[in-house]
């Protein structure tokens, strides 16, 4: 278990060295989400399984969420592609 | 023989041709120094246009940022600093981190009576089994009601920013359409299985909160979750039939009023020492843990409605 | 320097996260990356509390088959209070990208300085 | 227990409802549900600061079932109780004074809204005030942050938003310093309550283990209520917010909002850490040194300023200054001035603000010092006022502000090291409170032949010239009648041990 939770301590890391560096917004944002992600699992590991369900449905769901509309309004995201990721995320 | 003057000879004298001159009454000078009269002011416009160029020359000069070499310096300085600064932070956090009790023993300070009270008693004394439900909402209370005011507050500087008039809001929403393919055949199949299940597990994760993981916040994103994916599959126009702004307040309304008002009860029991009228049930029945679970059910519906919220916000500025 | 370090590693990844998200916070020019940084480091901040509630070998304090011995369970208190900070987190991040929506709608750029800069030529 | 002790609990939970309840309430009701509340939670306090005064004895109060480390607790004394009744004496003044202005300012369908986030941030500050837990008080900080965020962006010009995105920055950053200090104290005391922390952290001092990690987190807690109160290096999103945000926002951030966190940080130092430890760690030296930076700089760009508000808004980083010398010293004369000058900076900033929309509107709206000239002839109470506080900041006897530099100095007199600096830069930053204020007191009453504004009399603005009188009143008071309420804090504090 120990390995594992050093495995995703680097994934977190990781990912947050790569949105600090990422170019573009929309990329720098899927890795937020990815960074929430692994969090949650991180938090499975720890025994918290109250705040691996939170945090998978606000950090990696609706905070995500909100950064894409925000995205779309100040014309970040690329208009011929209609938000995919947007509806991709709330499933 | 008397010494006063006449009026005409007194015109003459010195005296008389000072004080009319300090009083203003005559000019010295007219009659006496040769003068043109003034020409009347006209502005210049070629002489305004040149003001104004020169104007915006030194304003573009003052203020171009990208080759003031100063300016250059002091961003390269900021940033120096900046990295400096968290680099200094990190070796002192890794210190100070290196002296902390280590992780994972029995022995920590963290580990003391109050950690085992919540742990010996909490099933008997908040009749919640989930320890952490009946700690944030029995023991701790106060925290989580500032926490969920914390949300509204959110909610309301969010409502002063983006929410726009009628004519703007039509506006907005036409721009927001614009782009975006209306009735996407795929996703409205899918919407239409999915959205009641997301719901549904969202419903469960909020009644069996002090049953199990979970509890008013988690389940209430979920939900509004939910909703978020069925406005995007069906537009506006579907979900204004059963969620509007009006219906947004008094949710919240009543369950913020709930919350206070339920709480209230219960620190004024307490502090007071007198018996709470509340019954905590047989732990583990769904019906248990006295206030715990309305309490959840109330977070969870400001919770799922804020999130609507905030997206139809961001997204046209109105329910 | 003491001498658990190694023991509390969850505890120096945390410091780390925490200043990239600071560093982000402060020099990033970009505020959706701010946002970010600042979302960062606030995980950070639960991910060291968290830590501090974990005892190796104990489960989640759920109490199964009424046992309630002390023995069993891990510290409750850090989750609820990571809880309560999520909840926060969360709501300021809304607060803030309102704020960057609205101030692109006003200026077409999220660049804090390009801003000021275009505010103090405009001379309001 | 007697009823009266659960009146901090009664202003709390009250100021909270009733912002959810004026989410409900057209503008109108919302103004008059704001105006009794403000009211209600101060008499509220005055009764509760009678008994205090009487009994002699500071109170527990229970949030819940459960006592001391195991449920919330609120806790209240002399030093919370007063502070409380002078924060709502503030508040109420403040929203009377500005009143006039809020139609012209914020858009009609959002003054309910203003409302809510007045109502919010006085129960922030309340909880902020009498809570006896970290966690309570990091969650209240958050609210009160939101909250004046909302107050400097309520009214919508390009300006605010900025102000209000660099305050937020800079918020948070603080927010996150003061939460990851208090994780710290957790996992080395296992404690979140005032008081139980404190046993531990004496134990720990005498044991000698962890200290270096008990004093990191004393530092970043420090140093994260230092941002969120824009001590001199973090001031750079004051100007603006201050400067442009609606005239009550403005009294009510630099009055309050800026005391609140400064509150707890003094009830962090005496109840959490320990007067003498925290007096034994090199902390205070820092304090000390950004205390007299502010004090200069912050007058400096006073002077520069050509902007009336924005220069009484740097006046505030020069008087944050001052509190925070004052915490720098490191005796209970330095913290007892300190205090006082909390609420001498508070009655008077709050009422130069008022002041200056009174002497700016009979000006055209201009806030420029040229169309100001004479401005006090056409706002004659307005001029009376903005004196007033002049005078006070100055610190000319007979008004709260010379009060409050006398006990600075007294205090720095009896310190060894930091004497000569203190009274020096105290000098200086005199000097320079008098060049600023005083240029603004003559340009507003020098004389012009041609005025294309007319003035203003009494029976137009009725409201507004009987707040400035009872803020002038409360100055007055504060500067003649110091001893009781020097007194006062003296107890206070004694309470606090």
């Amino acid at each position: 278990m120990t390995v594992f939770q050093i495995i995703l301590m680097g994934l977190l890391i990781i990912c947050a060295v790569s949105v600090s560096f990422s170019k573009n917004l929309l990329n720098s944002i899927l890795i937020y989400m990815s960074f929430s992600l692994v969090m949650s699992m991180l938090w499975i590991c720890l025994e918290s399984p109250d705040l691996a369900i939170t945090e998978a449905a606000v950090g990696a769901g609706i905070t995500s969420v909100l950064f894409f509309v925000t995205l779309k309004k100040i014309h970040a995201i690329d208009a011929s592609e209609p938000e995919k990721e947007e509806e991709k995320e709330n499933e | 023989m008397s010494r006063k003057k006449t009026a005409e000879e007194y015109q003459k004298t010195f005296a008389f041709r000072f004080f009319r001159w300090l009083s203003g009454e005559k000019d010295p000078y007219i009659g006496k120094v040769e003068m043109r009269p003034q020409k009347e002011y006209q502005p210049d416009q070629k002489a305004a246009l040149r003001h104004e160029k020169e104007h915006d020359a030194i304003m573009d000069r003052v203020y171009d940022t990208e080759h003031n070499k100063w300016l250059y310096r002091f961003h390269r300085l900021y940033q120096a600093t900046s990295i400096l600064f968290c680099l200094f932070l990190i070796a002192l956090l890794l210190v100070t981190i290196s002296y902390l009790p280590p992780n994972g023993a029995v022995t920590r300070p963290v580990n003391n009576e109050v950690a085992v009270r919540y742990i010996e008693k909490g099933l008997e004394e908040t009749g919640a089994v989930n320890i952490v439900a009946g700690m944030i909402l029995d023991y701790r209370a106060f925290d989580t009601l500032g926490e969920s005011h914390v949300l509204f507050a959110a909610t309301i500087t969010v409502l002063i920013l983006l929410r726009l008039n009628k004519t703007e809001k039509d506006e907005a929403e036409v721009s927001d359409r614009r782009f975006e393919p209306k009735n996407d055949a795929i996703l409205q199949l899918v919407a239409t299985f999915l959205v009641p299940i997301i719901i549904i597990f969202g419903i469960y994760i909020i009644l069996n909160g002090h049953l199990g993981p979970g509890g008013g916040f988690s389940g209430g994103a979920v939900i509004g979750a939910g909703l978020v994916l069925y406005l995007n599959a069906f537009g506006f126009k579907k979900t204004e039939r059963f969620f509007t702004e009006k219906t947004y307040k008094w949710i919240c309304f009543f369950s913020l009023s709930f919350y206070c008002l339920a709480k209230s009860y219960s620190f004024y029991t307490g502090a007071n020492q007198l018996h709470s009228v509340i019954p905590k049930g047989t732990p583990g029945a769904i019906l248990s843990s006295g206030l715990i679970l309305p309490l959840n059910i109330a977070v969870g519906l400001v919770v799922a409605c804020t999130i609507y919220a905030f997206y139809a916000m961001f997204r046209k500025g109105g329910f | 320097m003491g001498q658990n370090l190694f023991a509390n590693y969850g505890e120096a990844v945390s410091a780390i996260l925490f200043c990239i998200g600071f560093t982000n916070l402060l020099l990033q020019t970009n505020l959706i990356k701010k946002i970010i940084g600042l979302n960062i480091m606030d995980s950070a901040i639960y991910l060291f509390l968290a830590e501090k509630g974990y005892i190796a070998g104990r489960v989640a304090p759920i109490v199964v088959d009424g046992v309630t011995s002390t023995e069993a369970y891990i510290n409750p208190i850090p989750s609820g209070l990571v809880l309560t900070g999520i909840v926060v987190s969360v709501s300021v991040t809304a607060l803030m990208l309102s704020l960057t929506i609205r101030l692109y709608t006003r200026y077409h750029t999220l660049d804090l300085d390009e801003i000021s800069t275009q505010l103090k030529r405009e001379g309001k | 227990m007697n009823f009266i002790c659960n009146f901090p609990f009664f202003s709390i939970l009250l100021s909270l409802f009733s912002g959810t309840i004026c989410s409900m309430l057209p503008a109108k009701t919302a103004k008059v549900v704001n105006r009794v509340v403000i009211t209600a939670v101060g008499l509220m306090s005055a009764v509760l600061l009678l008994y205090l005064l009487s009994t002699g004895e500071p109170f527990i109060y229970w949030m819940g079932h459960f006592p001391a480390p195991w449920g919330n607790e609120i806790r209240a004394g002399v030093l919370e109780a007063g502070m409380a009744l002078f924060f709502c004496m503030i508040m109420y003044l403040s929203m009377a004074g500005g009143a006039h202005k809020l139609p012209g300012e914020v858009v009609e369908s959002k003054h309910s809204l203003y409302y809510i986030l007045v109502n919010l941030l006085l129960s922030s500050l309340l909880a902020l005030v009498y809570t006896n837990d970290m966690f309570t008080a990091y969650v209240f900080v958050e609210i009160n942050t939101i909250s004046a965020c909302g107050l400097i962006m309520i009214r919508q010009v390009g300006r605010t938003i900025e102000a209000a995105v660099r305050y937020m920055i800079m918020s948070l950053l603080g927010s996150g310093l003061l939460l990851f200090g208090l994780c710290i104290m957790y996992d080395l005391t296992g404690h979140l309550l005032m008081s139980n922390i404190k046993e531990s952290v004496r134990l720990i001092m005498a044991n000698g283990e962890y200290q270096i990690p008990l004093i990191v987190a004393v530092a970043l807690m420090c140093i994260g209520l230092c941002i969120k109160s824009a001590l001199y290096p973090f001031h750079a999103w004051l100007p603006d917010a201050y400067g442009y945000s609606t005239v009550s926002s403005a009294a009510i951030l630099s009055s309050l909002v800026s005391k609140g966190y400064i509150f707890l940080l003094i009830k962090i130092i005496y109840r959490v850490i320990g007067f003498d430890i925290f007096n034994n760690t090199r902390i205070i030296d820092v304090l000390f040194v950004f205390g007299l930076m502010g004090m200069i700089f912050g007058s400096l760009s006073a002077i520069k300023e050509k902007d009336i508000r924005r220069m009484i808004a740097f006046s505030s980083v020069a008087q944050i200054g001052y509190i925070y010398m004052g915490f720098g010293m490191g005796t209970q004369a330095g913290m007892v001035a300190s205090i006082f000058h909390i609420l001498s900076h508070a009655a008077t900033k709050s009422l130069l603000f008022i002041a200056a929309i009174g002497l700016t509107d009979v000006s055209g709206g201009s806030r420029k010092f040229i169309d100001l000239t004479g401005a006090a002839y056409r706002n004659k109470w307005a001029g009376v006022a903005f004196t007033a506080g002049s005078l006070s900041m100055v610190g000319v006897p007979l008004f709260s502000g010379f009060i409050s530099k006398l006990l600075f100095a007294q205090a720095a007199v009896q310190v060894e090291g930091k004497m000569l600096a203190s009274l020096i830069v105290l000098g200086i930053s005199t000097v320079l409170n008098a060049i600023y204020f005083m240029k603004t007191v003559l340009r507003i009453y020098a004389t012009t032949d041609e005025t294309s504004y007319t003035g203003i009399t009494f029976r137009d603005m009725k409201a507004y010239a009987v707040t400035l009188v009872f803020f002038i009143l409360l100055n007055v008071i504060l500067g003649v009648s110091s001893q009781p309420v020097v007194n006062m804090i003296e107890q206070g504090l004694a309470m606090f041990a």
